[in-house]
């Protein structure tokens, strides 16, 4: 790359989200946060799973991988591991993140691989037409829900707390560009990353609009007193505050997987010569001679 | 299923007891052939002295291969190992052993019965004498109270462990095991274990030794006689595939634990770290394969190694390699089944399973070692038709092949050729005006870029794409993607790995098997010949693409077929007869079955063959 | 897969343009015969005019059937909807389509080519009047500002809504829609949305009309005339399997959402509760599977619906419903793979996966129904033989049958038959001294208990196990259990649900298909007796176990078989040249393929019949 | 049952643990909890996944469902659904129940239906022969780690207070009266409760044994400070204390899966009669009518 990169490099297909879903601010957010990053397309890869959220590899170039419902994560940490110097985040949606992709979520925020992961959580399932997510709230009436729903949301701030993830915050597609500043920080950040951001469903969730966000967020942003080192604080306010915290809940640094499990001074393994030398092949047959 | 349609299934019952062995050698003895059994419980060391024996055995000159019979359980339920050492190359267990080393009552009700005529018992009589309703006439029989011994002289209690050198001790001193190479394989096995240890299984050995001495006067004809080592290898099949996956440049493997695949898993976090892999545990299998899809999308040579219940967690991710054609690597070590079934023991009862779960049409690869050997050199060229081929590519083994060891012809690097099939340089890339990931070609193959390539960007898709990689629902465009995909599989043929055709070309009857029935089958012609029986033996190591002008030449040359395989409903027989088109009750097809666990032995190849 | 080995595979392209209708009735004027097709834009309400449509044609005492066509997407990309109806019964869709009302241009240029000579296209010309280049000659081409309309009368651009509405309204004005029958049904689709949705509805539609008296000179010959209403249902394959389910005692529904079967769960969340029934959304596919495994092992009559993605990963479970001998129910929806494939679109590529999917050999019954009436009355069987031989069931669908609305038959809750199998009550238990689930049996069937019986405790078990449940590695238990289970598919045999045969016995030519193909199949022999072509038509019901002798003798009295099937290889024929035992290549074997997600038209069947 | 339950009644298969395993104190804890509520085993169902802990389905005579290597979980839940009155209790292993299981865990956790899980968490797998398992501590040496594993452990106690469940207990094999009585509590609880019990793998945790633990634990219930009322206080003490603590974190009553969508009155759904009304068809078909 010669030229300095621009929000339009990055276009690719043009988005078939519904008008007005959160999706597209997230979408804006992600290139503005990477044009500023100046990174280069080439060593971005965007992982996706299935849902209108996961759509975002086919509307963003770079390299992408948009894989099955509820696997974008671990496709993502092998991305990782096999080449360190690309940046990897991954996009996805809270039926894909949360519901069949959760045993991947908690695992991939233990092992800390440095990844980002954008949940766009819409409190839906927006792509299969409106079925209650992970993440709605309590009464939530869908297809699958006609008499409410009845199992306690999902908060994937206090898994994340409470899986070892060292970044955590929260957006809102209202604001774009305090969303694409916290995904500058995620991808800045070594080791795993969740940015949840919420992300209204003009379609299919009537009840989690826009307004009902300005009326039910807080940015701990703004708030000085808000301490982001501390894991208690962090849980705390996800627990207990009657309103939806938002902004850089926590963030720690940690070691990496990938830090310490890679030698780093060989570079990528992908471009390791793949061919054994015969002196280290004998090398390792000696343990089977007797 | 429709097994009632099937070819008659033969179970053979076969009572060892009154075979006579001959006595070959000289003066009646027998002489560098000798298979032993070591029966006692999980956790008690017998394993481990299963494998010293082994090793013993190896640097004595001989040809060595062993059986674990082990259960799903660490410590407290019987368990046996056989070791077989024989002067001259051999390719399966006896149908009888020759010792068995009983560390307790259980393992002698199991398996007194396996000795034939002339066989020699070894009890361990810490708790009293054999019973006398235990005993068996025309066999030999020398009692040692080897845990009493090991608990009053190697450290109480603590000590009752070291039993098993004891029990080495004593077959040791009858049969002639040269003491030096216990020792040394006592060290190369323990001494990171420390001093300690060593130090006391050498004891215990040597009380062995003297016990017989000064206790047991020998009756028994077997005899070990040294002879020059040979230049070979002793390793399992684990250990073959993750050796055959460095050296095709294989540098990820991603697993979740599962019998018979976490040894390979282990063998690569021991190895690869030090050629820049990596060996990722994952929280499941289905993130194991997505792993390995993520690390091969990228360009790495990656693969994961399960079993059954494993395999059928990966079933969607088949699917998503096949779509975004991202080559992918799967040892699949069958294990006797449905559900967790027998999670130890061997089966052949998953090849309808990788020939066709997971919904939807595209190509995938099947191959399948019968060997050491081949498991080594078949793991490589999965990664070469894996890339070549941009498919799933699935290396079919089994426990049997997977756990049990013995000694291995020495393995030629210079054989283990890497093809990494259309992936594109930087330098082909900068040539590219419009690169296509998904282009359509003559082969259906398309040549892949991977992230950080400048030039290469494409979104790998498991929605129907375009040649971009861009999600559609064109209909022209699916059905020309869907024809593109297809066509690797045809021109994959080329990349056949045939059949093995074995014994007398013009012979009559065939037999027909896949995998680990290879040595056994391979040991009953050499009886059957010797009967008088001309047979010859085809090994399937393809299943996709299926070999099918072979299969079907060498059916047409045979008025009878036996197809031997390791489950209850004869699914490779179905393959055979559905493939060339053949009815499922085919009257010149015989299904020889056995689905346990365990080994078939070579006689019930030869009685099921005789019994026409 | 072996493609090339294939018999040849017809793909038909035919110019519709070309095709003259016959004007059958008086006066040159086309009779309560008439397909129009709404082409727009996922989420412009083209789908919900569409269900208008349809049941004001039901009202008006036509038979009705449907095909949806849309993306996954939820705004803006091209979809469309086609309602045919018809006074007579028939059972597919036409060839062609008379009416194309075109939202926007997308929607003429895809679609304009279906229309014969003397079609009609009605286009929305709110943005200007159709491009010349557009126009077609032979056809009748209306206009009317529709979105304009809507937006200038009712609301601004919110009242773009109301367009479908208009265009109803102008389609009703030309071939003489009952107004009355609009109102009622916008009154029974829309009452729930409040007065004001209703009423602009009802204005909407009257607007429509108004601007076809005032600015269009009716040419087209098509027309409609009310018949006395038919006593059906008008309903979709996914709201017949809830139905049928809920009438044969299911009481426990659990599912993830995935397209084409959601709406069973929805209509299960919706009805279920009140006859004490449960339904569970649950995280994944996984848990949905075990907790119906669960629930079934607890006495419930249990199911899940999924696709193939869902059904991948059920994969495992299926072994372990096999193995625990558990009855689980699984209704399978295919939809156009492999992986995530074209996810709204309808395909029959999973029959390989639902026949050998999972590891190990153990038995399932496979079902799959070809009709509305069929789906309702085999999902209540597949409930009767889960649990007579407590096994996993399989109920295969397609998108095409799961979610396009007809009119149905009245279904008889009379001929469903609840049939527990060997289901222990209290008093049975009381009877018996040592109650042993996995009893061996004549039959391989075991008598069943459940939880909170009395002297009925027992291991449900993943691990082979022996006649109470505790597991075992016991190889003469394991052998026996094998054979126990595997009798089971034996016995199943008698409750084969035989393929039905249709069309003349004696014919030479023979038709086979599954599922949906059913109604194209019967249209196409239809016109090919018409021409003068006499062939049958044997549909499989059943394919485990297959119904061997049955498919045998119908291809043995035939000189030509042609298997049609929507997939890329052939998995039907593949299954009946296996079964029945032919070569891949047999010379009478054509497969007639589809694989772009769409349903076959009579007439592409027609032509592969002729083409020879 | 006419008589008195004792702990003998409850016996099936002699266990085929190690000596010394902890899972034999989980298995005597859990039958004698079952003796003092007086349960009638016909009403118990204990389900279980695959590994050494999962075999006490196989020791324990009562109805059993020994599943599939990480899915009890959805097979009780069911359970309970389909009969309320029985009492469904899973147990499981650090491996089934975390690694595999995961997704299932936070979802039956946040779902509350009201079953017992039991972890036998001994740090490895067991049954597979000692690799490291979700819980192991940071740099624990196994077969698969020879160089250490360097991804964060799992805390069983911290997931469950993040997805909402409302009975969380840690106990300690070395103490099976204490054991056994969390396990009592946790069965009385209506809703999902958890009881991480650790419990050695004296074959293949050579670092985790009797000794260490009883060094590394603190047991909160000898601590009058404590809040078990407290999501907050149990989350600080989950994740801050330099020892493991156990006894009963944490206790809320919340509303249960089960009683919200089944209704109680008409018996469990199992005895229902399943045969419909003909009048009930057809006001079922009522709305397919045109
Ligand atoms: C294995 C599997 N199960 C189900 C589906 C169907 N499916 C597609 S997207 C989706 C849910 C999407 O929800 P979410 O992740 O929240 O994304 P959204 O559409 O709301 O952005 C489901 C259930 C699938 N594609 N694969
Ligand atoms: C799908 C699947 N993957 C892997 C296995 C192999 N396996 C059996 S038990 C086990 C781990 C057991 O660990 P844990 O749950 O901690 O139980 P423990 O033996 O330690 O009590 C594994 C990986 C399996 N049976 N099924
Ligand atoms: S359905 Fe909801 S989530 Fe999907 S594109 Fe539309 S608004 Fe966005
Ligand atoms: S291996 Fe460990 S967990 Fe398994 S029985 Fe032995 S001590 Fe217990
Ligand atoms: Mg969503
Ligand atoms: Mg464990």
């Amino acid at each position: 790359m010669s030229e300095k990169l621009t929000i339009s490099d990055l276009d690719w297909h043009k988005p078939t989200w519904c008008p007005g879903c959160g999706d597209y601010a997230l979408l804006a957010a992600v290139k503005q946060a990477i044009v500023r990053l100046e990174l280069d397309p080439k060593n971005i890869v965007i992982v996706s799973g299935i849902g209108c959220s996961s759509k975002l590899t086919d509307y963003f170039k770079s390299y992408g991988f948009h894989t099955l419902h509820g696997r974008p994560l671990p496709v993502a940490q092998a991305i990782k591991l096999a080449n360190p110097d690309l940046t990897v985040i991954v996009t996805t949606g809270d039926g894909d993140g949360y519901a069949i992709g959760m045993g991947h979520f908690i695992h991939a925020a233990r092992r800390n691989i440095d990844i980002t992961m954008l949940v766009m959580n819409n409190q839906v399932y927006g792509l299969t037409k409106g079925q209650y997510s992970p993440t709605a709230s309590i009464d939530f009436v869908s297809g699958t829900t006609p008499q409410g729903s009845k199992d306690q949301p999902i908060d994937g701030v206090a898994l994340a707390l409470a899986s070892g993830a060292g970044f955590i915050a929260r957006s809102f597609s209202g604001n774009i560009r305090h969303t694409s500043q916290l995904i500058e920080e995620a991808i800045k950040h070594k080791g795993f990353a969740l940015v949840d951001d919420l992300s209204p469903c003009v379609t299919f969730n009537k009840l989690n609009t826009y307004t009902w966000f300005k009326q039910n967020i807080e940015n701990v942003d703004e708030d000085k007193s808000y301490n982001a080192e501390s894991v208690i604080s962090a849980f705390n306010r996800a627990k207990e505050s009657k309103k939806i915290p938002i902004g850089l809940l926590y963030k720690e640094e940690k070691p990496t997987y990938d830090d310490q499990v890679l030698d780093k001074s060989r570079g990528p393994l992908v471009f390791e010569d793949l061919s054994l030398e015969q002196s280290e092949f004998e090398k390792l047959i000696e343990k089977f001679k007797y | 299923m429709n097994i009632l349609f099937f070819p008659i299934r033969l179970t053979v019952l076969i009572d060892l007891r009154h075979i006579v062995l001959h006595m070959s050698n000289r003066n009646g003895r027998i002489v560098n052939d000798i298979a032993v059994m070591i029966g006692g419980r999980a956790g008690d060391g017998s394993l481990a002295s299963g494998e010293i024996l082994a090793k013993v055995f190896a640097k004595m000159g001989l040809e060595v291969c062993t059986i674990k019979d082990f259960p799903s359980n660490i410590r407290g339920l019987p368990t046996n190992y056989t070791i077989r050492g024989k002067e001259t190359l051999f390719l399966s267990r006896k149908d009888h052993i020759d010792f068995l080393i009983a560390l307790d009552e259980v393992a002698v009700k199991e398996h007194i019965d396996e000795l034939p005529k002339d066989g020699v018992l070894i009890y361990d009589s810490s708790g009293g004498d054999l019973p006398e309703d235990m005993k068996r006439s025309g066999i030999h029989t020398y009692q040692a109270p080897m845990e009493k011994m090991a608990i009053d002289n190697l450290g109480g209690s603590a000590g009752r462990i070291f039993k098993n050198l004891i029990s080495l001790g004593v077959l040791g001193a009858l049969i002639g095991l040269e003491e030096e190479f216990v020792n040394e394989t006592v060290e190369e096995m323990f001494g990171r274990k420390g001093r300690e240890v060593v130090e006391k299984d050498v004891q215990a050995y040597k009380m062995g030794i003297e016990y017989v001495s000064k206790n047991i006067q020998k009756t028994d004809p077997y005899i070990l006689e040294k002879r020059k080592k040979k230049d070979k290898l002793f390793m399992m099949g684990d250990d073959a595939i993750g050796l055959g996956a460095l050296a095709a440049g294989c540098r990820f493997y991603a697993g979740y634990p599962i019998t018979p695949a976490t040894e390979i898993m282990e063998w690569a976090a021991n190895n690869f770290p030090k050629y820049n892999g990596v060996v990722v545990q994952t929280e499941d299998e289905i993130s194991a394969i997505h792993m390995v899809i993520g690390a091969s999308y990228c360009g790495a040579r990656a693969m994961t190694g399960t079993s059954g219940p494993g395999a059928a967690l990966m079933t969607e991710a088949i699917g998503l390699a096949g779509m975004s054609e991202t080559p992918t690597v799967v040892m699949h070590g069958q294990r006797a089944a449905p559900g967790t079934g027998l999670p130890t023991k061997s089966e052949q009862a998953d090849i309808e399973h990788v020939m066709y779960s997971t919904h939807g049409d595209f190509p995938r690869i099947i191959l399948s070692p019968g060997t050491m050997e081949e498991a080594f050199y078949f793991i490589g060229e999965a990664f070469n038709l894996a890339e070549r081929y941009q498919c799933p590519v699935i290396f079919l083994s089994e426990q049997m092949l997977c756990q049990n060891k013995q000694t291995v012809d020495e393995l030629d690097l210079k054989k283990v050729k890497i093809d990494r099939g259309k992936l594109l340089t930087q330098d082909d890339l900068k040539k590219i005006k419009d690169y296509k990931r998904y282009q359509f070609t003559e082969d259906g193959i398309s040549p892949r870029s991977i992230p950080s390539l400048e030039n290469g960007q494409f979104e790998a898709n498991s929605n129907e794409h375009d040649e971009y990689g861009g999600t559609t629902e064109d209909t022209k465009i699916r059905n020309m993607m869907m024809r593109k995909r297809l066509k690797k599989l045809e021109v994959a043929k080329k990349d056949m790995i045939e059949p093995k055709i074995f014994g007398d070309e013009a012979a009559d009857i065939g037999i027909i098997g896949i995998g680990s029935t290879y040595g056994p089958i391979r040991t009953a012609m050499e009886q059957l010949a010797e009967e008088g029986l001309s047979v010859k033996y085809m090994q399937i190591r393809m299943l996709k693409p299926f070999p099918y002008e072979q299969v079907k030449s060498f059916v047409d040359s045979c008025s009878r077929i036996y197809v031997v395989e390791h489950n209850a409903t004869g699914q490779l027989t179905r393959q055979i007869l559905y493939r060339i088109g053949l009815p499922e009750n085919t009257e010149k097809f015989r299904s020889i079955l056995r689905y346990d666990g365990k080994g078939f032995r070579p006689m019930e190849i030869v009685e099921g063959v005789k019994k026409r």
